[in-house]
C-alpha cells in the first residue's frame, strides 16, 4: 500500500509540473488529467475508496471535461502555443520559481520539525462513515453547499451571458 | 444530533434570507420584474433583521457547527443592514442597466447568507463554506456590469487572488486537522493549549493569509484599490462594508476563543501587520485623485487601526471591535452611497475621478453634506462617529500601552486628514464650465438617497449621542461565547 | 486747591482731542486758538497753583483712582505737587506756552498744522504726567507719551523719507533708554515691594546700606534709561537728526524739556542715587565727557539747528555733571535757565530760517543783522546767557552754581573739564553768531530775508530775551524741602571761581570775535589741510558714533531680518510632508496593476508568515 | 514498512500546492492560471485526506467533499470569466486586463 | 441654563444663515450678527449679576464653578456634557463674542459669494471655540478643540483670498488643520493615559476635570502626559517651533476668518495651558517652566525679527502676534498671580489690537486691491482718518503706555521677575524689537513719499464705529483694567495656588495633598 502511495505521489508530482509548463493548453489538461488520477490512486491507496471514486468523477470527470470543452471551444491555434512560448522566457518563471521554492522549504521544515508520527495504516474508511458525518452533525454545511452552488451556477450563467456586441456600450472607456 | 426546534429558530434569520434568495429565483424564472425583486428581497432581509432581533433575548444558543452568541447578532445585523443599503442603492443604480438586473439581488441574499454563517461558525467547515459563500456570489456582483472593461477586470481580479486565498486558507486548516485532529475550534483550542506545536503554528499562518487577503492586510493589500475602482457602485459597497466586517468577526472569534493565538510573538506579528496596514493604507492614497481608490486605501488603513484590537485581545478589545465596526460601515456605507448615486453604469465606468465632484456643492449642497460628513467621519473628526471609534481604538491602545500602535494610530490618522480634506474640499471648488456629473434630479426621492441621508443623519447622531449604540454594543458584550 | 493739579495735564489732553476729532472742520485759524490757549490755561493754573504752594510750600498729593490692583502691586494715577515738580511744571507750561504761540506764527505757511497741534499738546500732557506722577509707573507713562511725541513731531514733514528715518532713530534710541530703565523698575519693585516715589525714597535706605551691588544696579538701570531720554554719551545719536522735525517742535522737546526728562529723573529719584556712589560719579563722568564732545561737535557744524542742537546736549552734559557731584538744586536751576535762554535761541533761529526762506546752512547765510534786528538781539542774549557772560546773564548765575558745587564737592577734573567747556562754547556760538549775521550774504533767499511780523513772532521772543538775563536768575527755584542741600565751602573760593568762570567766558568771547570777524580765511585754510581737515570731519561727524552703531547694530540686524525673511523653522515643518509624499510615491509603484505582481506579494506575504511562525516553534 | 507516515502525505499535499502557486505566478495565460487554481485546490483536499486517514475521522473526507465542490463552483465561474475576457479583448492573457493602477 | 444657550445659539444661527439665503444676500448677514449680539448680551448678563470675587470658604480641592451645567453623555466612560464657567472663561467667551460680531461686520461687504455658507462657517467657529471655553469635562473639550477646526478650515480653502488657482489657499488652510489636528492627538492620547492613571490610582472612570485633578501620578508619568497637552497648546498659541502654520493661515484667510484666527483661536491656547496643562500636572509643569519661558524668549525675537522681512501686510501682523504670544507664554509658567493675571490682560488686548489690525489691513485690501507692503506707502494723507485709526493701534501693540497691551505686558514682566530675571531682562529687549516692527510697519504703509496724489475713499460709518469702539476699550481698559482683573482674579490665584503648591513639595507625600 506504500508503494501505491509514492509511485502515484510521484507520478502526480511529474504530472502536475508538467502541467505548469507546458505550452499548449491541451496537453497541459491532459497532464492535469493524469494528476488527478494519480491523486484519486493515492486515496484509494491510503484507503478512502469514496474520496478516491469523487476524484476521479467529479474532479478528473465532470471538471476537466469543461475545461476540454471550453478549451475547444475557443479553438485556440498554433499562434497561441507560439506566444505562450515567447511569454515563459527565462525572466518570467526564475522570480516566481525561487520564491515559491523558498515557501515549499518553509513548508517542509516546519512539517518535519513538528511531525507527529501519526503513520496511515490504509485500513479502509468506508462511505458510509462519511455520509453518517456529512447528514449527521454537518447537515448545515450541506445546505450551505447547495446555496453555493446556487450562487456559482447564477454567477457563471450571468457572466457568462454572450451578449452581442452591438448592445453593449461600446463605450470601454478606461 | 439532528437540528432540535431551538436551533431551527436560532437558525432562522439565515433560513429566511436562503429561502429569500430561492424565492428570488423563482420570481426570476416566473417573470423578470426588476421592482418586484427589489421589494422581495428588502422584505426577506427585512423578516431576517426582525427574526434576528426576536432571538436577540435568548442567546448565545449552540448549534452544531454554529453559535449563535453577541457578536454573531452584532456582526449579522450589520451585514443584514448593510445589505438593505446595497438593495436601495443597487435598485437606483441598475435602474438603466441594458443587461438582465434581477440576478444581483439573488447574489445579494447570497453573499449575505454566507456573511452570516461566517460570523456565527465555530468550526472550521462553516467558517470555510461561509468564507466560500460570501465570496462566491461577489465574483458575480463585481463582475456583473462585464460589458463595462473594469467591471470584467475587477472581477477577475478578485477571482484569482480569493481562489489563491481559499486555497491558502484550506491548506491551514488541514495542516491544523493534522495536527490537533478536530475540525471545531473549542477542540482545536484544547489541543493547542498554551503553546500550538509548528505544524499548528504554520496552519494558523496560512489561515492568517487566507483571512487577510479579505480584509486587506498590509502584504495581501494590493487588490483593494483596483476592485473597488473598476467594482460597480453596489458591489463596491458591499464589499468594503458587510464582507469586511463578517471575515473580521470570524479573525475576532478566532483570537478571543483560542489562547494559542495570544502568545506574545503571534501579537507582535500582528502589531507589525497592524503598523504596516495603517501607514501604507494612509500613505497610499496621500495624492489619490480617485475618490474610489481613495475609499479603498482608506478602508486598508481602517482595518490596519482595527487589527490594534486584535493585537490588545482583552478588555476593552471586543467593545471597541464592535464600535469600531458599526462606525466604519455607516460611514463607508454613506460615502460608497453617494459615489453610487453619481454614477449610473453607462456613463463611461463610475463617477471615480475627484474632478467629477469638483463644485459639486454649489449645484447639490445635501448629497455633498452626505459626503463631506461621511469623510471627516473617515478621519476621525469629533462629533461623527468616526471620532467615537478613534477615540476607543486610542484608548484600548493607552490602556494596553501598546505605545507604538498609538504611535502608528495617530501618524495614521493625520496623514489620513491629508487626503481626506483634499478630497471633501475639492466638493467645494468653483470649475467654471466643467463637466458636471449630475445625480439623477429625483435623487432625493429614490430609495438610495433616503437611505444615504439616513445613513449621514445617523453618522452626526452617532457623533454627538453615542450612547445608545455603545450601550447596544455593551450588551452584546456580555454573552459572547469563548 | 490740589484739585485743579489734574487740570494741568487734562486741558492740554482736551486740546488734543478737540483737534484729533473736529481738526478739519476748524480751520487754520480755529486749530492754532485751540492749540495755544489749552496750553495757555494749563500756564495760568500753574502760575495759581505756584503762588499756592509759594505761600504754604509743602508737597500737595491728589489720587484720581487706582490704576491697577492685583496682589501688592497697587500703582495709582496719583498726582504730587512739591518744590521740584512745580519748577519743571513751570517751565513746561511757560516755555511751552511762549513755544506755542510762537509755532503759531511759524507754521503759517505749512501744512499739517491741526496734526502738529495735536501732538505738541498730547506732548506737553504727557510732559506734565511726567513730572507730576507720584508713583513709577505713570512716570514711565508719561516717560513713553513723551517719546512717542517726539516721534510723531520729528516726523512731522512725513513725505521726505530722511525725517521719518530721522524720527525713527529718535524713538528707537530712546526706547533702548526706556527698556534699561523698566528693568530698573522691575528690580526697585521687587526689592522695595512699591513703585510710590516717596516709599521708595523713604524705604531705600532702610533696605540697602550705600554701595549695595543691588542699589548700584537699580542706580545703573535708571541712569540708562535717563542717558537715552537726555540724548548723553552712549545714546546721543539722535538729538542731531532730530532737528529733521519744524523748529518750534526742537525748541520745547529738543530744548527745553524732554531732553531734561533724565535730569527731572535722577533728581527726583536722588535717594536711590546717593546710595550709589559709584554711579553718582560715572553719571559724572558722563555729563563731563558729553559736554566737551558736544562742544567739539559743535564747532564744526554747518547746520544752524545742529550746532544748537549739540550745544543743548553740551548744556545737559552740565546738568548731568552737577548731578554727577551732588549739586542737584545747582542742575535744577541750570535746566531751568538753560530752557529759557536755549528755547530763545531755538526761536531766533526759527525766525531766522523762515525769514530767509528755509535757508540752514551757516555758510550761505551772512549780514542778517540788519535785515532781521530781533532775531539778531535775541541771538545776541540768548548766546550771551549760553556763554554764561558774567553778571548781566542768567547762565551765568547757573552755570556758575554748577562749577561751584563741583569744586565744593572736590571734584577738580569736573571742573577743569567744565571750564575747557565753557570756553568751547563761547567759541562756537560766536562762530555761529558771526556766520549768520555779518559778512555778506551767500545764498539769494538770505539776501532777500524779510523778518516776522506781528505779536506771535515778537513777543515769545521778548519775553524770553528778558528770562534770559539776570532776571530769570531771580526766579529762584522752591527746591529747599525737596533736594538735599548744596554743598558749603569757604566764600573766598567762591568767589575766586565766579572771577575764573567770568574771565574764561570773555576771553572765549573775545577769542572768538578776533578769530571769525577777521581771521576767516586762515581758519578756512586750516580747517583743509592735513590735521586740520582730519579733526573737522571727525567734528562735523560726531566723533564717529553714528557710523560705528551704523555698521555694528543696525547693518547685523538688517542682515538677520533678511536672511530670516523666509522664516527657516517653518521650513522644518515640511520635512515630515516630503517624507510622507516620497514614500507615497514609493509605495504607489508596487499598485502595478499586474494581477501576477498581487499574487507575489501574497506568496512573499506567506512566506514571511510562516517564516516567523517556523522561527516561533 | 507499516503504513505511509502523515508528514509524506502533508509533504506530497505541500509539494503539490507550491506547484500549483508558481503555476499562478508565472503563466499569463488565463487557462493555466485556472489550472494551477484547480491544483492547489487538489492539494489542499488531498492534505485533508491525509490527515482524515491519520486521525481515522471521515471529517477528512467530508472536507474533501466541500473542497471538491468548491473546485467545481471555482472552475464554472473562472471559465465563464474567461469566456468574457476572450470575447471582449480577443486574448487570454491576464495582462490586458490590468488598466487599473496607481 | 445659560450656558448650553451660549452653544446653541450660534450652532442654530449658523444653520438659519445658510437657508436664509435663499431670500437673498442680507438676510444671512443679519441673522448672523442678531445671533452674535444676543450671545454677547448674554454673556455680559452674566458678568454683571455673577459675582466673581472668591466664594468665602471654599476649600481648596473643589473646583467653584460661578455658574454650571450637567447632563451625562456616555456614563460607559463617565463622560457627561459638563460646561461651567468661572472668571477666566467669562472673560474670553465675551471676547469671543465681541470679536465674533466684528467678524460679521467686517466682512459685510467682503464676501459677495455663498454669503450663507460663509456665515454659517463664521457661527459655528464660534460654537467652538465657546464650547472649547466652557467645557470642563476633558472629552467634551477635546471634540469642541478639534470642531472647531472644521469651520476654520473651509473659511480659509473656500473664502481666502489667494492666487486664483487656489492652491496655496488650501494649501494653508491644509497646514493649519494638519498641525493643529496632530498635536490634538497626542492630547487625546495624553487625556486617556491620565484618565487611566486615575481608574488604576482611584477606581473610578471619569472624564470629569475637577476629579482629574486630585490624580496622584509619578513624576516620570506625569511629565510625558504633561507634554502631550503642552505640545497641542503650543502648536495653538503658537510657539516658534510650531508656528510654521499661522502666517500662512493668516496671510491667505478672508478679513473675518483673520480676526477670529488672532482674535480667538489663539486664545484657546492660552487658555488650554491656563486651565488645563498647569493644573493638571503641577509638577511637570514647575520643571519644564524654564523651557517654556525661553521658548516664549526665541518666540519674541524670533517673531519680531521675521515679522521686519515681510512683504505681505497679514504675514506682517501675523509674525507681530507670534512675538506677543511669545510674552504669554513666559507670564503663564512665570506663575505668579501677577504675571498669571497680566497673561489675561495681555490675550484680551493682543485679540482687541491685532483683530484691529486685520480689520485695517482687510480696509486697505479693499481700498487698494493688493497686501503687497511694497505697492503701499505715503497713504497719510489720502486715507482720511484710516491711517490716525492705523496709528493708535499700531502705538497699542508697540505696548504704549495707556494701552491695554501696555498693561498686560508690564504685569507679565512684573510678575515674572522675582520667578526669572534674566529671562525678563533680555524680554525687555522685547520692548524695543516691538518698536521697531511696530514703527516700521507704520512707516512702510503711511509714511515715506506717496505714489499717487488721489485721496481714497474715507472710512464708511460702520468702519468708523467698529475701529472707534476697539480704540475705546483699548483705551479705556488701558487706563481702569480693575474690571477685567477682578472678573479673572480668582481662576488666577486658583492656578497659582496649584503651581507654588508644586514648587514647594509639600510636607505629605501625596504631591497634590489637600494639606
Amino acid at each position: 500500500m506504500e508503494l501505491a502511495f509514492y509511485a502515484s505521489g510521484l507520478v502526480a508530482v511529474l504530472a502536475t509540473l508538467r502541467v505548469i509548463t507546458s505550452t499548449n493548453p491541451i496537453h497541459a489538461l491532459l497532464y492535469l488529467i493524469v494528476s488527478l488520477l494519480a491523486v484519486a490512486l493515492v486515496f484509494f491507496a491510503l484507503g478512502a475508496p469514496f474520496a478516491g471514486a469523487l476524484e476521479v468523477i467529479v474532479y478528473a470527470g465532470a471538471i476537466m471535461v469543461l475545461f476540454v470543452f471550453v478549451v475547444m471551444m475557443l479553438n485556440l491555434n498554433a499562434a497561441v502555443t507560439a506566444r505562450e512560448r515567447a511569454w515563459l522566457g527565462p525572466r518570467t518563471w526564475v522570480g516566481p520559481s525561487v520564491l515559491a521554492a523558498l515557501l515549499l522549504v518553509v513548508l517542509l521544515a516546519t512539517l518535519q520539525h513538528g511531525d507527529i508520527g501519526r503513520v496511515i495504516e490504509g485500513d479502509t474508511l468506508t462511505a458510509k462513515a462519511v455520509g453518517m458525518v456529512l447528514f449527521g452533525p454537518w447537515l448545515v454545511v450541506v445546505e450551505l453547499v447547495a446555496m453555493l452552488l446556487l450562487a456559482a451556477l447564477v454567477t457563471a450563467s450571468h457572466v457568462g451571458r454572450s451578449v452581442s456586441r452591438e448592445a453593449d456600450s461600446g463605450r470601454d472607456g478606461a | 444530533m439532528t437540528l432540535t426546534g431551538t436551533h431551527l429558530v436560532a437558525l432562522l434569520p439565515l433560513i429566511l434570507v436562503c429561502a429569500a434568495a430561492i424565492t428570488v429565483m423563482l420570481g426570476i424564472a416566473w417573470r423578470r420584474h426588476h421592482a418586484g425583486t427589489a421589494t422581495l428581497t428588502v422584505a426577506g432581509l427585512v423578516a431576517a433583521l426582525v427574526a434576528l432581533l426576536v432571538i436577540w433575548s435568548r442567546a448565545p444558543i449552540e448549534v452544531p457547527l454554529l453559535v449563535i452568541d453577541g457578536l454573531a447578532l452584532l456582526a449579522g445585523a450589520t451585514i443584514l443592514g448593510a445589505s438593505l443599503v446595497c438593495v436601495a442603492l443597487a435598485y437606483g443604480y441598475l435602474e438603466r442597466y441594458p443587461g438582465p438586473r434581477e440576478e444581483f439581488y439573488l447574489l445579494l441574499l447570497c453573499a449575505a447568507a454566507g456573511g452570516m454563517v461566517l460570523a456565527a461558525s465555530r468550526h472550521l467547515a462553516t467558517l470555510f463554506i461561509g468564507l466560500e459563500l460570501l465570496s462566491m456570489p461577489l465574483y458575480g456582483m463585481l463582475a456583473y456590469a462585464f460589458t463595462e472593461r473594469r467591471s470584467l477586470e475587477a472581477g477577475i481580479k478578485y477571482f484569482m487572488l480569493s481562489a489563491a486565498a481559499s486555497a491558502f486558507l484550506l491548506f491551514g486548516m488541514a495542516l491544523i486537522y493534522a495536527q490537533t485532529g478536530r475540525l471545531d475550534l473549542a477542540g482545536v483550542a484544547g489541543v493547542f493549549g498554551e503553546r500550538p506545536a509548528s505544524w499548528g503554528l504554520a496552519g494558523i499562518g496560512l489561515l492568517l493569509v487566507g483571512l487577510g487577503f479579505k480584509v486587506s492586510i498590509v502584504p495581501f493589500h494590493l487588490w483593494t484599490p483596483d476592485v473597488y475602482d473598476g467594482a460597480p457602485g453596489p458591489a463596491a459597497t458591499f464589499l468594503a462594508s458587510a464582507s469586511k466586517v463578517a471575515v473580521f468577526v470570524v479573525l475576532l472569534r478566532l483570537v478571543l476563543a483560542t489562547p494559542g493565538f495570544q502568545a506574545e510573538w503571534l501579537r507582535g506579528l500582528l502589531a507589525a501587520l497592524a503598523l504596516a496596514g495603517m501607514l501604507v493604507g494612509n500613505l497610499l492614497a496621500l495624492r489619490q485623485s480617485n475618490l474610489k481608490r481613495l475609499l479603498g486605501y482608506s478602508s486598508i488603513a481602517h482595518f490596519g487601526y482595527l487589527l490594534v484590537a486584535l493585537v490588545v485581545g482583552e478588555g476593552l478589545a471586543l467593545e471597541t471591535s464592535g464600535v469600531y465596526l458599526l462606525t466604519y460601515v455607516v460611514a463607508t456605507l454613506a460615502a460608497f452611497g453617494v459615489v453610487t448615486l453619481l454614477s449610473s453604469p453607462y456613463g463611461g465606468g463610475d463617477v471615480a475621478a475627484l474632478y467629477h465632484y469638483r463644485g459639486l456643492f454649489w449645484r447639490r449642497p445635501w448629497l455633498t453634506a452626505v459626503l463631506t460628513v461621511s469623510l471627516l467621519s473617515l478621519a476621525g473628526i469629533p462629533f461623527t462617529a468616526g471620532f467615537i471609534g478613534k477615540f476607543y481604538i486610542l484608548a484600548l491602545g493607552v490602556e494596553a500601552g501598546h505605545w507604538w500602535l498609538v504611535g502608528g494610530i495617530v501618524v495614521g490618522s493625520v496623514i489620513g486628514l491629508y487626503y481626506y480634506l483634499r478630497a471633501m474640499v475639492a466638493l467645494y471648488l468653483v470649475e467654471p464650465g466643467m463637466r458636471r456629473h449630475d445625480a439623477p434630479p429625483d435623487w432625493g426621492v429614490r430609495a438610495g438617497g433616503m437611505v444615504v441621508l439616513g445613513l449621514a443623519i445617523l453618522v452626526v447622531l452617532l457623533g454627538i449621542y453615542p450612547w445608545p449604540m455603545i450601550a447596544w454594543v455593551t450588551g452584546v458584550e456580555v454573552f459572547t461565547a469563548g | 486747591m490740589t484739585w485743579t493739579l489734574p487740570l494741568t495735564f487734562l486741558l492740554p489732553l482736551a486740546g488734543t482731542l478737540i483737534l484729533a476729532f473736529s481738526g478739519a472742520r476748524l480751520g487754520r485759524r480755529g486749530t492754532t486758538w485751540v492749540g495755544v490757549t489749552s496750553v495757555a490755561l494749563a500756564a495760568l493754573v500753574t502760575a495759581l497753583l505756584a503762588h499756592h504752594y509759594l505761600a504754604a510750600p509743602e508737597a500737595r498729593t491728589l489720587t484720581l483712582w487706582r490704576w491697577i490692583a492685583v496682589g501688592d502691586f497697587q500703582p495709582t494715577i496719583g498726582l504730587r505737587l512739591d518744590g521740584l515738580s512745580l519748577t519743571l511744571l513751570g517751565v513746561i507750561t511757560g516755555v511751552g506756552l511762549l513755544i506755542h504761540w510762537f509755532a503759531a506764527w511759524y507754521m503759517q505757511g505749512e501744512e499739517g498744522v491741526t496734526r502738529f497741534y495735536a501732538y505738541m499738546n498730547l506732548f506737553v500732557a504727557s510732559m506734565v504726567l511726567l513730572v507730576l506722577g507720584d508713583n513709577l509707573l505713570l512716570l514711565f507713562l508719561g516717560w513713553e507719551g513723551v517719546g512717542l511725541c517726539s516721534y510723531l513731531l520729528i516726523g512731522h514733514y512725513y513725505r521726505t523719507a530722511a525725517n521719518v528715518r530721522a524720527a525713527f532713530k529718535a524713538f528707537l534710541v530712546t526706547r533702548i533708554g526706556d527698556a534699561f530703565l523698566a528693568i530698573g523698575l522691575f528690580l526697585l519693585f521687587r526689592e522695595l515691594g512699591t513703585l510710590n516715589i516717596a516709599e521708595i525714597l523713604q524705604r531705600a535706605p532702610e533696605r540697602w546700606s550705600a554701595g549695595d551691588p543691588l542699589v548700584e544696579l537699580a542706580a545703573l538701570l535708571l541712569l540708562g534709561g535717563a542717558l537715552g531720554k537726555s540724548a548723553q554719551l552712549p545714546l546721543h545719536t539722535w538729538l542731531a537728526d532730530a532737528m529733521a522735525g519744524p523748529t518750534p517742535v526742537s525748541a520745547l522737546i529738543h530744548a527745553a524739556t524732554m531732553v531734561t526728562a533724565g535730569v527731572y529723573l535722577v533728581a527726583r529719584l536722588h535717594g536711590v542715587f546717593l546710595l550709589a556712589p559709584a554711579v553718582l560719579w560715572l553719571t559724572g563722568v558722563i555729563g563731563a565727557l558729553t559736554l566737551l564732545a558736544a562742544g567739539f561737535a559743535a564747532l564744526a557744524q554747518t547746520d544752524i539747528k545742529r550746532v544748537l542742537a549739540y550745544s543743548t546736549m553740551s548744556q545737559i552734559g552740565y546738568m548731568f555733571l552737577a548731578l554727577g557731584v551732588a549739586g542737584f538744586e545747582a542742575a535744577i536751576f541750570h535746566l531751568m535757565t538753560h530752557a529759557f535762554f536755549k528755547a530763545l535761541l531755538f526761536l531766533s533761529a526759527g525766525a531766522v530760517i523762515v525769514g530767509c526762506h528755509h535757508e540752514q546752512d551757516i555758510r550761505r547765510l551772512g549780514g542778517l543783522w540788519r535785515r532781521l534786528p530781533l532775531a539778531y538781539v535775541g541771538f545776541l542774549v540768548g548766546g550771551a546767557a549760553l556763554a554764561a557772560l558774567p553778571l548781566v546773564t542768567a547762565g551765568f548765575y547757573s552755570k556758575d552754581a554748577i562749577l561751584w558745587q563741583a569744586l565744593a564737592a572736590g571734584h577738580g577734573a569736573l571742573l577743569l573739564a567744565g571750564l575747557l567747556g565753557s570756553l568751547l562754547t563761547s567759541l562756537y556760538l560766536l562762530r555761529l553768531i558771526v556766520g549768520i549775521f555779518h559778512g555778506e550774504a551767500g545764498s539769494e533767499g538770505a539776501r532777500r530775508a524779510e523778518a516776522g511780523q506781528g505779536l506771535a513772532h515778537g513777543l515769545p521772543l521778548v519775553v524770553l530775551a528778558l528770562l534770559s538775563t539776570f532776571l530769570g536768575a531771580w526766579l529762584e527755584p522752591p527746591l529747599g524741602s525737596v533736594l538735599p542741600a548744596p554743598h558749603e565751602g569757604s566764600e573766598g573760593w567762591h568767589l575766586a571761581l565766579e572771577l575764573l568762570a567770568g574771565g574764561v567766558a570773555l576771553l572765549g568771547i573775545a577769542l572768538g570775535a578776533w578769530l571769525f570777524l577777521n581771521r576767516r580765511a586762515w581758519l578756512a585754510d586750516v580747517a583743509a589741510r592735513g590735521l586740520g581737515a582730519r579733526l573737522w570731519r571727525l567734528w562735523h561727524h560726531a566723533w564717529g558714533f553714528d557710523a560705528a552703531y551704523e555698521r555694528l547694530l543696525v547693518r547685523p540686524y538688517r542682515g538677520l531680518v533678511s536672511g530670516l525673511r523666509h522664516d527657516a523653522i517653518d521650513a522644518l515643518g515640511l520635512l515630515p510632508a516630503r517624507l510622507a509624499w516620497w514614500l507615497h510615491v514609493a509605495l504607489s509603484r508596487t499598485q502595478g496593476g499586474k494581477l501576477r505582481l498581487y499574487a507575489v506579494s501574497m506568496v512573499v506575504g506567506a512566506t514571511l508568515i510562516l517564516l516567523v511562525m517556523a522561527v516561533a516553534a | 514498512m507499516n503504513g505511509v507516515p502523515m508528514a509524506h502525505g502533508l509533504v506530497l499535499a505541500a509539494v503539490l500546492f507550491t506547484l500549483g502557486l508558481a503555476g499562478l505566478m508565472f503563466r499569463r495565460n488565463m487557462i493555466f492560471m485556472l489550472l494551477s487554481l484547480e491544483i492547489m485546490l487538489n492539494a489542499a483536499g488531498l492534505a485533508f485526506i491525509v490527515a482524515g486517514m491519520a486521525w481515522d475521522q471521515a471529517e477528512g473526507q467530508a472536507m474533501f467533499l466541500l473542497v471538491i465542490t468548491l473546485a467545481a463552483a471555482e472552475a464554472s465561474v473562472g471559465l465563464a470569466l474567461l469566456n468574457q475576457l476572450y470575447r471582449r479583448f480577443k486574448t487570454l492573457d491576464i495582462d490586458t486586463a490590468s488598466g487599473m493602477r496607481g | 441654563m445659560a450656558l448650553i444657550w451660549l452653544i446653541l445659539i450660534p450652532f442654530l444661527g449658523g444653520l438659519a444663515c445658510w437657508q436664509g439665503e435663499r431670500w437673498g444676500d442680507g438676510v444671512p448677514r443679519w441673522i448672523a450678527l442678531g445671533s452674535m449680539l444676543l450671545v454677547l448680551l448674554i454673556t455680559l448678563g452674566l458678568w454683571w449679576q455673577g459675582d466673581y470675587r472668591w466664594p468665602a470658604g471654599a476649600e481648596s480641592g473643589v473646583v467653584p464653578w460661578a455658574l454650571e451645567w450637567r447632563a451625562p453623555w456616555i456614563p460607559r466612560f463617565g463622560i457627561e456634557v459638563h460646561l461651567a464657567l468661572d472668571g477666566l472663561s467669562l472673560v474670553l467667551v465675551a471676547l469671543s463674542a465681541l470679536l465674533g460680531v466684528l467678524a460679521v461686520l467686517c466682512s459685510w461687504h467682503e464676501i459677495r459669494r455663498r454669503v450663507g455658507f460663509f456665515h454659517l462657517n463664521l457661527l459655528w467657529i464660534l460654537v467652538g471655540v465657546v464650547g472649547v471655553f466652557l467645557a470642563v469635562d476633558l472629552f467634551l473639550f477635546f471634540a469642541f478643540w478639534e470642531m472647531m477646526l472644521v469651520p476654520m478650515y473651509f473659511l480659509i480653502a473656500l473664502w481666502g483670498h489667494s492666487s486664483a488657482t487656489g492652491r496655496s489657499r488650501i494649501g494653508a488652510a491644509t497646514k493649519f488643520f494638519l498641525y493643529t489636528q496632530a498635536s490634538g492627538l497626542l492630547m487625546l492620547v495624553s487625556i486617556l493615559g491620565l484618565v487611566f492613571a486615575h481608574r488604576a490610582a482611584t477606581g473610578e472612570l471619569t472624564f470629569s476635570y475637577a476629579a482629574l485633578r486630585e490624580t496622584p501620578l509619578s513624576d516620570e508619568v506625569a511629565m510625558w502626559l504633561m507634554l502631550g497637552f503642552f505640545l497641542a497648546f503650543a502648536v495653538k498659541l503658537p510657539v516658534v517651533p510650531f508656528h510654521g502654520w499661522l502666517p500662512d493661515a493668516h496671510a491667505q484667510a478672508p478679513t473675518a476668518g483673520s480676526v477670529d484666527l488672532a482674535g480667538i483661536l489663539l486664545k484657546t491656547g492660552a487658555y488650554g495651558l491656563l486651565r488645563f496643562a498647569l493644573p493638571l500636572f503641577p509638577e511637570a509643569s514647575q520643571a519644564i517652566a524654564p523651557l517654556a519661558m525661553g521658548l516664549g524668549l526665541v518666540g519674541i525675537v524670533y517673531g519680531a525679527l521675521l515679522a521686519c522681512g515681510q512683504q505681505d501686510i497679514k504675514r506682517f501682523i501675523a509674525y507681530t502676534s507670534i512675538s506677543h504670544m511669545g510674552f504669554v507664554l513666559i507670564g503663564i509658567y512665570a506663575g505668579t498671580e501677577l504675571a498669571l493675571q497680566g497673561v489675561v490682560v495681555l490675550l484680551v488686548a493682543h485679540a482687541f489690537s491685532t483683530s484691529a489690525l486685520f480689520i485695517l489691513s482687510g480696509q486697505l485690501h479693499e481700498r487698494l486691491h493688493t497686501r503687497d507692503l511694497g505697492e503701499m506707502g505715503g497713504l497719510w494723507g489720502r486715507l482720511g482718518s484710516l491711517p490716525a485709526f492705523m496709528l493708535c493701534f499700531v502705538v497699542a501693540s508697540l505696548g504704549m503706555p495707556g494701552t491695554l497691551n501696555f498693561v498686560g505686558e508690564f504685569m507679565i514682566l512684573f510678575g515674572s521677575f522675582p520667578v526669572a530675571p534674566w529671562v525678563v531682562a533680555i524680554a525687555s529687549a522685547g520692548l524695543v524689537l516691538a518698536a521697531i516692527y511696530s514703527l516700521l510697519l507704520m512707516q512702510r504703509v503711511h509714511y515715506g513719499p506717496p505714489r499717487s496724489e488721489s485721496s481714497l475713499a474715507d472710512l464708511d460709518g460702520r468702519e468708523y464705529a467698529m475701529l472707534l469702539g476697539l480704540l475705546a476699550l483699548v483705551l479705556v481698559l488701558g487706563l481702569y483694567p480693575q474690571p477685567l482683573l477682578d472678573t479673572a482674579g480668582p481662576a488666577m490665584q486658583e492656578v497659582q495656588r496649584l503651581f507654588d503648591d508644586a514648587a514647594t513639595p509639600s510636607p505629605t507625600t501625596m504631591p497634590l495633598g489637600d494639606s
